[in-house]
């Protein structure tokens, strides 16, 4: 078979290295896929050209999904025939990334079967992602992969598919159940996952403490990271053993406190906890010594993204300390009220961070019906260009205001 | 033929936990890392459960995961995991098997690391690969650098984490923006109109409207409708093209990377910060990219030699400033270094906090 | 009569130097706080030139500035200067003046004080006493704060320097943007257009353009060209009325004053810093302001009880966090809060660093 | 004359306190004066209604000048006739504030015979303010302050009057001559001064060190820093002394470096000082032991101002470190080619900062031939949104690249 893969002197030499070649992958695929071995030749020439030879995708996809597929064509369908269609399938991955060796073996069989046979283990969303593949193969794929338990993820102006970290499934540090928080809403918006209705993509993650293992603060519209109200656990032992291992506790712990609320005397590590910032360095660098607190939950921040168009943004508290609990009902009905106000008010391909900062935080909020918390701004306005709402009429007495 | 299954969404994941996992499920205590990319998390009822990490290149054929299920099925019970950073993860109970794991892994081309002080994998996106828009290759850039830098990912001798990101457009699909160092195709020619196509396949009021900085008008074309670009206000973001298919930015010869650094999401320490740029454009140069893993080892090990412990990329750097960053590093700052968008006037230094 | 004199410029400060100044003149060496209000500065020459600094209303008579006067002959040879905070120092060589002048000013009601971690005079503006524009006045408030808080004046018992400042309309003449505290006076109610003055006095163009808001648009009113402005769009910030008289937003019922903290100037330690809001308003109460000045003393004094030395107001704060500021103080947090203006996102808590 | 006071029970309960009383002051002005006499009456009823009788100013000055006097009328003319004008005028203070005796007097003999005797020592911007003067009085005022050496201030659209901290006159912390530059600055733009042609108002503050004692960085188009840039004067001597009186170096000195470059092991105190910051932290806490470095100057930043109308700016790093020199020509012909492209491309009422920030800083530098430099801002950008200048062309070698 070998003599069948395309010559490709430059792709070649990234199969050289210590890190595992993407280029030997696609070779591996290559050996059964026709698909894959013109995607070879094409990407040698990308590699010689210094550009890419793919199409704006036309919109394709699986009957009564909007979303799940991203359509690719070739822009040399002559040269390279097998890669004319190339399109991804987003394959909604199950919470944690946890699997089977028995279930990958399944997914591998549909693939091999009408696909390229490379695959993204995972996308940067979290999905399984099918790399290439014809329209034709869409339906079958699909009837495949939900016999086999699998659905399709998102793409488009939709909920995109939630991802979490591992959270209490591997992690001592989980302040709530991550992995059940992100089935059930993957599982309550389905409808909003498969059909896009929205001004823009809509991103869960779900992060089970400050250290945010799935860059939720960053990388997606809502953003649901664990943190703790109560004191943090310490087991006193434990950090004297620490100190005698020949950590310098106060340069290394206590040195790097953002609440400068820690105090070490060389026997006794005191902790103020009404001013700690949660940010789990003392936890995470004394494992054995420090736990969050019991009172465990979440903290709900909305709005991060990527650049395009108005600068990228970080996520931002909405609600500082949130309690999960099954079936998550007032979490939902607080989304579903933002989501409301921004398909009612938001312009096309604008994000709902993008969105409060056009509209205000503050009249967001009031639309939404969402309590006002000093936790959600870093600090108050600098500048004097207040809107004020209420103001005395002539014929009031002194003491009542009024609003507009 | 049975009846269309929709909107059943993805498996429960508790299918596909392991016992332990399940038996211990929010009852971990504590967690130790015993060496590079091997890690022990026990719980308070004693068990134990080791986690080995193997690095990935993410775009993985059919083959490999069926190599990997091999593996998890020899070792582990057939159950295994894979990271927000895409690289695959065994959780074994029983210690003995954590080296013949790792040689098992070593014989496929797979080494172990990531966890801990140290560099994982490189988050990235599709580039020439799949994607329409990429001013640059992903897989390759990653490639290089993973070659380059594999000490760091296989040792823990770093300050702290190290956290490299890749995103072959503006578009960021890699979410670079917050990353310790972040590796971003750019373009830097404006759009070439097709007016032909344009026409035909485009919205010309949302074309106009997709321009961040009203470059776009509506224009007249050789009698028919089209738009044209106000050259000097394009700053290349591409935002048109996603918009319009027949307004490209590709261009080999311009095309390239851009380096920023000292971004992080976690909220250890510092709370999350952005990356910033160090590096405005490095040609693309291919197969090997040798000037970015350059520029890049470069810049790891200044920071691996003058932070102090636990200090991130971005962390050091705000501690000695940037003016220092440049002279350290030996980066020329030039003008494109300087903010010019929304909020640069924040961005300029208000006070006289200067280190000569 | 004599030629006309143009653009001669101030006197050469030279004339006015005390012979001391004249032969220490960048010869300093150190200098110690003696008591409130009284410091020492020792030069390299040995020379010792004691400075007593005493509190001003800063709005004087010329009967005033001659009882200074005399004052200065009586004790430092006819020499004295003015503080970038108005307030007025006596330069004296011999150490046994300190103690009459102080007495002699106490008389004139002139408390000595400001020196060191105490609170100086209140940098502030002309208010009703002068100005066209004010929501508030100045003196007055002042006065009544300054009253009440003399005791930090004529002490050094704060944790460190504490700054305020009043401006009686945002164009912020008192340049309040960066203090402690700040007292603002602010109008809550959008310009009352005298369509008939306006279209003598004005031009509707340049009204229009002036509002950051573009609440302002041309309009014809009875058959007549004028402006009309969008209520819900003015932010009250007066800059029409700047532009053009016949806008005034002056309001006996809704303007009176906000209160700012937080801010700093100097360079020491943290970067100097905005103030920010804390009380978005207070009604106007002359002559005392009674809600003004406890509301000022109320965060006085828990600054003082809870920052450590050399904190400044915006320092601790920043330390504990807002969100504790406020439960702290009991002030309660209002959409007012949430800035809206160019940057707000960049005031959003973007990280979970939260103190429950 | 008591009698001749009006009623004004309001501001009479300001007469009561500690703090001296403005009430007073313009009770003891009106003793002599029908002007101050009225300009009671008038605030004394702007106390009962809580609201300014002031109307806005036309314009008004002296002959061949154009700032240096606001025009101010009553809009009660007829109830209060000799406040119906009530100027003021602006009059250049000497540099740092310093007066004899002598000097206040003839000042005071002028306004006395023909203002209404209230001053302000001094306005926020600097000047020596008299407060409260008819049209008729400015000409003879002008040439007997003139005559006397003093001349007007700024105001309008102008540079405005120059001030600076006390400086090497009475600071050991001066790292420049703030009085001697202040002159000059004054001097030698006498014509901005009094003749505005400038899109607005541009001033100059000078502090000699990071402390700023005149708020330049806050309020001043030009701030004028003094800095230094070789290591700190550490009296070892000294900082024993400190430690033995009790001082807690630790917690206090070093514990609030913001450049984290100090040490204290409870014998020496160690400074690195290729990271200090400059803050003045710990110079000014242990006056004795340390003094700023011997290699001394300034740091010129530019752009502060109030909030009107695109918030407020605080300055901004342009020269790192400049020595001055008088007659500190490169400053000043670096201020005329700014002048200069603000003049031609500023919009009317726009301040330098705010003009910064329209065109960008990069495009403003290169307009004034101004060397970029890292340390002006506080980190580079982070968004991706960058004007390349250069590119290949197509038959460019690899080599070249070309400018626009
Ligand atoms: C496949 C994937 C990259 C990857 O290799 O992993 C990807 C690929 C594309 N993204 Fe993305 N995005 C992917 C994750 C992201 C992420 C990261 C994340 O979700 O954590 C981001 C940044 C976070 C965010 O949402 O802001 C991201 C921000 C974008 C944007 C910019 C959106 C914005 O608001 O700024 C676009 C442009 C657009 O939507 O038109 C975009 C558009 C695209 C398109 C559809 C190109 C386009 O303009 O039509 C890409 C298709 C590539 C292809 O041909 O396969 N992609 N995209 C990721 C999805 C895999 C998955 O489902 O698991
Ligand atoms: C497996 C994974 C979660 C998952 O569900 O997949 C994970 C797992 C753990 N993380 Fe993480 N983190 C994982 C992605 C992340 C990310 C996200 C990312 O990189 O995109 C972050 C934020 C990165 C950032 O700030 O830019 C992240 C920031 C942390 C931190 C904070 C480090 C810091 O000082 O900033 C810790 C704490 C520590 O390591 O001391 C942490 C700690 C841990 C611990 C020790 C938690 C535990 O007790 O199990 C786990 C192993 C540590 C390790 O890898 O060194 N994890 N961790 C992810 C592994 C990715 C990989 O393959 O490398
Ligand atoms: C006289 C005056 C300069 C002048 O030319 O008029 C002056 C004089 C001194 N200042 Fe100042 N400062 C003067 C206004 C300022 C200002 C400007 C202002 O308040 O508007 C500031 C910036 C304030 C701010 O940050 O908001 C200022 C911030 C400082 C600092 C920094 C304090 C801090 O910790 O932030 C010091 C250092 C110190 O006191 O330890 C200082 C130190 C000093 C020293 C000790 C300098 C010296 O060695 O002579 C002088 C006496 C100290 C004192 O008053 O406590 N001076 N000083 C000003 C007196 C105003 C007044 O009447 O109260
Ligand atoms: C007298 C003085 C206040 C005082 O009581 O000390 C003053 C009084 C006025 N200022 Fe001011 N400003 C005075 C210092 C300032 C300062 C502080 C400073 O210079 O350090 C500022 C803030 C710093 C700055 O320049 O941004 C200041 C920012 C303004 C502004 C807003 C300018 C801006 O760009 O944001 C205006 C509005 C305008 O220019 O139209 C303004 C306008 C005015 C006018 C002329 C009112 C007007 O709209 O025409 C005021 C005349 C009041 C009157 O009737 O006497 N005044 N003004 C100060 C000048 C005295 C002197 O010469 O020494
Ligand atoms: S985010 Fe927290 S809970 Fe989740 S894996 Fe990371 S450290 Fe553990
Ligand atoms: S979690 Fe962070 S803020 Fe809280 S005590 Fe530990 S180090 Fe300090
Ligand atoms: S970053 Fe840009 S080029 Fe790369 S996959 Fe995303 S959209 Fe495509
Ligand atoms: S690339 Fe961006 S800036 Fe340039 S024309 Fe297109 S949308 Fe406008
Ligand atoms: S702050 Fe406003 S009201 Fe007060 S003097 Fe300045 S311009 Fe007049
Ligand atoms: S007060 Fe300000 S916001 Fe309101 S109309 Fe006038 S200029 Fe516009
Ligand atoms: S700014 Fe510096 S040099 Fe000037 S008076 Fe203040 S402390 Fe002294
Ligand atoms: S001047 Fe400030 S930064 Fe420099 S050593 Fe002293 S305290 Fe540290």
């Amino acid at each position: 078979m070998a003599d069948q893969l395309p010559n490709t002197p430059i792709l070649d030499e990234l199969e050289k290295g210590t890190w595992p070649s993407f280029v030997k992958e696609i070779k591996l695929a290559a050996k059964n896929s026709p698909m894959s071995r013109d995607l070879l030749g094409l990407l040698e020439q990308s590699y010689e050209e210094k550009i890419g030879h793919w199409k704006h995708g036309g919109i394709v996809g699986v009957m009564g999904y909007g979303g799940g597929v991203i359509g690719r064509y070739s822009d040399l369908p002559e040269k390279y025939p097998n890669v004319s269609h190339f399109h991804t399938i987003r394959i909604n991955q199950p919470s944690g990334w946890f699997y089977t060796s028995e279930a990958l073996r399944t997914l591998c069989d549909i693939w091999d079967k009408h696909g390229s046979g490379l695959t993204n283990m995972h996308g940067s969303t979290g999905d399984i992602v099918f790399l290439g593949c014809r329209t034709e193969a869409l339906e079958p794929i699909f009837s495949e992969l939900t016999e086999a338990g699998f659905d399709l993820g998102g793409s488009g102006s939709d909920v995109r598919t939630p991802s979490c970290c591992v959270g209490p499934a591997r992690c001592e540090w989980a302040c709530y159940d991550t992995l059940a928080l992100t089935y059930d809403l993957t599982m309550h918006y389905q409808d909003e996952l498969h059909r896009p209705a929205f001004p823009y993509k809509f991103k869960f993650k779900m992060s089970g403490c400050p250290n945010d293992c799935v860059a939720s603060i960053a990388r997606s519209d809502m953003s649901i990271i664990g943190i703790w109200r109560d004191d943090i656990q310490i087991n006193h032992d434990e950090v004297t053993k620490y100190a005698e291992g020949g950590m310098n506790i106060q340069r290394d712990v206590v040195g790097n406190c953002p609440g400068k609320c820690m105090d070490w005397d060389g026997k006794e590590l005191k902790i103020e906890n009404s001013y700690c910032r949660h940010c789990m360095h003392c936890i995470n660098v004394m494992t054995k010594a420090l736990r969050p607190g019991k009172d465990r939950g979440a903290c709900v921040l909305l709005g991060s993204k990527a650049p395009i168009v108005e600068g990228a943004l970080l996520s931002s508290v909405l609600i500082p300390f949130w309690k999960p609990k099954p079936p998550y009902t007032d979490l939902k009905d607080m989304v579903e009220r933002m989501h409301d106000v921004w398909c009612e008010e938001g312009k096309a391909r604008e994000r709902i961070g993008e969105f409060i900062q056009r509209v205000g935080l503050g009249n967001f909020l009031e639309e939404c019906e969402i309590d006002i918390a000093p936790e959600m701004v870093a600090h108050p306005r600098e500048n004097p260009y207040i809107f004020y709402e209420e103001y005395y009429e002539e014929d009031d007495g002194e003491e009542d205001e009024d609003g507009e | 033929m049975a009846e269309r299954l929709t909107d059943i969404g993805p498996p429960h994941y508790e299918k596909f936990l392991p016992p332990i996992v399940k038996e211990n499920y929010g009852k971990w205590l504590y967690h130790e890392v015993l060496k590079p990319g091997v890690m022990v998390h026990v719980s308070e009822s004693g068990a134990k459960l080791f986690t080995i990490r193997a690095g990935s290149p993410r775009l993985i054929s059919t083959e490999k995961i069926r190599n990997y299920a091999d593996l998890a099925e020899k070792y582990c019970g057939g159950h295994l995991r894979f990271t927000s950073r895409h690289n695959v993860e065994f959780l074994l109970t029983d210690e003995k098997n954590i080296d013949p794991l790792i040689k098992d892994l070593a014989d496929l081309g797979h080494p172990v690391g990531g966890i801990g002080n140290a560099i994982s994998s490189i988050v990235h996106t599709q580039g020439w690969v799949h994607c329409h828009s990429a001013a640059t290759d992903a897989s390759g850039v990653v490639k290089a650098v993973m070659d380059d830098l594999n000490e760091y990912f296989t040792s823990t001798k770093l300050p702290g984490k190290l956290r490299i990101a890749l995103a072959c457009c503006l578009n960021m699909c890699g979410a670079v923006h917050c990353s310790d160092i972040a590796i971003l195709g750019i373009h830097r020619r404006p759009p070439k109109v097709n007016h032909d196509t344009l026409r035909k396949m485009c919205e010309i009021p949302s074309v106009s409207a997709s321009c961040p900085t009203a470059a776009i008008r509506p224009a007249t074309v050789n009698g028919n409708p089209s738009v044209e670009v106000l050259e000097d206000r394009c700053m290349f973001c591409a935002n048109c093209y996603t918009v319009c298919p027949s307004m490209p930015l590709n261009d080999p010869l311009n095309d390239g990377i851009s380096i920023w650094i000292g971004g992080k999401v976690s909220n250890a320490r510092h709370e999350p910060m952005f990356s910033k740029l160090a590096i405005p454009f490095i040609p693309n140069n291919p197969p090997r990219w040798p000037e970015v893993t350059t520029a890049i080892r470069n810049i790891v090990e200044l920071w691996a030699a003058n932070a102090n412990k636990y200090e991130r990329m971005g962390e050091w750097i705000e501690r000695i400033g940037w003016p220092k960053f440049f002279k350290m590093s030996g980066i020329e700052f030039q003008k494109e270094h300087i903010d010019d968008f929304k909020h640069a006037g924040l961005t300029f230094k208000r006070s006289t906090h200067i280190t000569f």
